[in-house]
């Protein structure tokens, strides 16, 4: 197994990774015992995604799809935002070894259930 | 800097392995059952490996199969063992914390019919006599528990495990690919009737592997062919690889005690100091007699393979649970085995340290792995959890 | 002088392949299946060898398997098929002259509940295609016809074979072991879905086997453990080997068409020289097409043993009979499968020829073995009948 050296870029150099204090949006997925749990924070304005922040705990692979992610969605409307698919962020990676294609996923729902947050306090 | 800290995965073949190995690939070639003298140059060869290997186990040369890996010997002693005394009972006794090598051959057995108990452990590892003897049934014809542990190290008290089955008459299988050139082997004194050895353990070839069978256990075959190996184990004979293995043991035990010594210091250095440096760790099976050169660690909050590919980056190159299982994504079952929760078991890295290893070495993975903790902690939402309660 | 005839029992590895081998030893010694750079770096060579096979199969890399000899893949393939296909049937078709590998597997299954036939061979030592269709049956799993015979050189119609069991939807396994590097192999061109081959008969090392799977092929395990070989062959990876093994049968296949016109016609001469120096002696399998190296010689009025042992002392090495069964008493199965007699069963000699034999050599021999067959023949009984008929 092989991650591309996009995957490592972002592994070793997560983008927009922390915490945003009081968030527009708030997602978190997955659960400890599974290996893997990420935590998505939105600043939102006129539905456009100002400022985002991630943190991951998981394999290389998540916190490298994490990472992508947040950088795939920002400055983006929420909409567009909700369309990211796993594919599209495992593809922007160069591609995931096939036994990690799943931790993409996480990414994916993370977001939604963060945009999901904020429209449900809006 | 480059560190090899997964010597339990393999090691590197000694230069003077290789050396001994070197004349059988292109000078004698003979294929040692030939009659011819090729053959035979080839044969004594081999019989002298396997004398030499005999003579430190203090068993019979006759007693010793060559077989391809520790896996194949395994399967040999387990499978054979099924196989040859089936009339006699169906039920097998082995740990829950055992290699794939026994854990799958048993659970390929119990499709077939066989009953397995597997043998609960204690937060170190460790299999509970009262318990082993609590699960000998009349059925019972086997019971494989290994000598040390190759994720945590830990060593197994396999001689009273011996006399236990010994007083009953129930074949024992010990698996010592991880002991073999580190501890103690003696099967005749230690009660053992079948043995598993792996030569890229101890600094010999990759593809080679023996079982211990003492005379008049009873073994069904697991492969067919010709008539190699006194009839037990068919296929042209690795003559390179024979040598190598032998060599290879020869020179593990001749320095053995020096060398378990060195390798205990060492461990203990790296786990005092990575227990000063790092919080929210735990030294997994520290309780327990371990291997020397064995250090399992648990990094709360922390994901191993994250962890293992920011050491590579850095040159050291450590586990997470066995190279074998790190196809799966499971969490290791010998980790749950010793009551690690799930969510920590998956933050669990193995430094196995060798021959080759230095201070200066575990100095430099002290001083990059801090860091490294800190700052995957730092993008961890568990971690995060953690601190702020 | 020193002559080695003796190249299907195994041959010298060749100097480039192990030059190709040894930095695996002690280099890039990491375990292929580890995470870390050692391992990767390992894998990457374990791959690049499994893709070199691939590409002279012209078959896909996913679809190779890497085991420790020609006799593991022979039982891989045969208990494989047996195992899965099971509930389809529990018939197999093999011919009366398979390598022990085939032959003591298939007997072994047969003790399981499984029924085999043995297809005859003519004196040529061919199976008969109206023979194998007479034998199919609706619980026909399993045809296993070896491609080219280790004693007598005979090269079976594979290609035939194969289309009859496609057209039945029979699984087709063949043992290439003495064919590679030799003969033409293209599984999928010719219809095999499963094809052995072992690395230390051409040149490469001992210990080596592979097996072809065709995808969708289901085989159920003879041995199991870890997840390596995409979990179909358990045990740590013998990287130096598989590196060999690639390594040898690409410079194999590199000068095959050369190579066997050199050594048929050196094998022809020989055979043409030594018809016109002994009396009463018959080459075996003449009148089928054969391998190029191989010569099977029944001197008649002879024992093997005798003939081979005087040869040996002119440094000469031949095999009577397979190498494999040269423990066992009993004359060849083989040669009696090709019809002949017990008694001069026992007088036959295979001369095995390989790349680094030349003329000289042969010379050499066709001098030292009229005299030697002439003095055992004075002293023995048989021929003294004979001549006084
Ligand atoms: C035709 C044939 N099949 C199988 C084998 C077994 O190969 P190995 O010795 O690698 O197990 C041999 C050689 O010994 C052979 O000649
Ligand atoms: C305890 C134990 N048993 C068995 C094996 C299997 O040995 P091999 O890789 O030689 O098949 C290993 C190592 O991989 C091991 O650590
Ligand atoms: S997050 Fe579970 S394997 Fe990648
Ligand atoms: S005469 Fe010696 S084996 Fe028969």
């Amino acid at each position: 197994m092989q991650y591309s050296e996009k995957v490592m870029d972002h592994f070793m150099n997560p983008r927009n990774s922390g915490v945003i204090e009081n968030p527009d949006g708030y997602g978190k997925v997955g659960s400890p015992s599974c290996g893997d749990v990420m935590e998505i924070f939105l600043k939102i304005e006129d539905d456009i995604i100002k400022d985002v922040k991630f943190r991951t705990f998981g394999c290389a692979s998540a916190i490298a799809t994490s990472s992508i992610s947040t950088e795939m969605i920002l400055e983006k409307n929420v909409s567009e935002a909700l369309e990211l698919t796993n594919k599209a962020v495992a593809e922007a990676l160069d591609g995931l070894p096939p036994v990690k294609m799943h931790c993409s996923v996480l990414a994916e729902e993370a977001i939604k259930a963060a945009i999901e947050d904020y429209m449900s306090k809006k | 800097m480059k560190v090899y800290l997964d010597n339990n995965a393999t090691t590197k073949v000694d230069e003077k392995v290789l050396e001994a190995m070197l004349p059988y690939f292109g000078e004698v070639y003979g294929n040692p059952s030939s009659m011819h003298g090729f053959g035979q140059e080839s044969n004594k060869a081999m019989e002298e490996a396997r004398k030499t290997i005999a003579d430190i186990l203090g068993v019979e040369a006759s007693e010793l199969v060559f077989t391809a890996s520790g896996t194949e010997s395994d399967n040999m002693a387990i499978r054979g063992v099924a196989r040859a005394y089936k009339r006699r009972g169906n039920h097998i006794i082995t740990s829950c914390i055992e290699h794939p090598a026994v854990r799958n051959t048993c659970k390929d057995l119990e499709k077939e019919g066989y009953e397995v108990t597997y043998l609960s452990v204690d937060e170190n590892g460790l299999v509970d006599l009262e318990e082993l003897k609590a699960a000998i049934k009349r059925e019972t014809i086997l019971i494989t528990v290994m000598h040390a542990n190759n994720e945590i190290g830990t060593i197994q008290p396999i001689e009273e495990i011996a006399k236990i089955a010994n007083e009953k008459k129930i074949v024992f299988h010990t698996d010592a690919v991880q002991s073999a050139g580190k501890l103690k082997l003696k099967p005749k004194e230690m009660g053992i009737d079948l043995l598993t050895i792996s030569g890229h353990k101890f600094y010999g070839p990759k593809g080679m592997g023996l079982l211990y069978i003492k005379q008049g256990t009873r073994l069904g075959k697991v492969i067919t062919g010709g008539g190699q190996e006194r009839k037990r184990r068919p296929g042209t004979s690795d003559v390179p690889g024979i040598v190598g293995m032998a060599t290879a043991l020869k020179a593990a035990v001749a320095h053995q005690e020096e060398e378990c010594k060195r390798l205990s210091e060492l461990r203990d250095y790296f786990e005092e100091e990575l227990l000063k440096k790092v919080p929210e760790i735990v030294i997994n099976a520290k309780g327990a007699p371990r291997l020397p050169g064995t250090s399992s660690v648990t990094f709360k909050y922390l994901e191993g393979e994250s962890i293992l590919l920011s050491l590579n980056y850095k040159g050291i190159a450590v586990s997470s649970g066995s190279a074998c299982s790190s196809d799966e994504l499971q969490a290791s079952h010998v980790l749950l085995g010793i009551g690690i929760p799930v969510e920590f078991a998956h933050g669990t890295i193995r430094f196995s340290l060798g021959k080759y290893n230095t201070k200066e070495e575990i100095d430099y993975v002290l001083a990059e792995l801090p860091p490294i903790i800190e700052r995957l902690r730092m993008i961890s939402p568990l971690w995060g959890e953690f601190v702020n309660k």
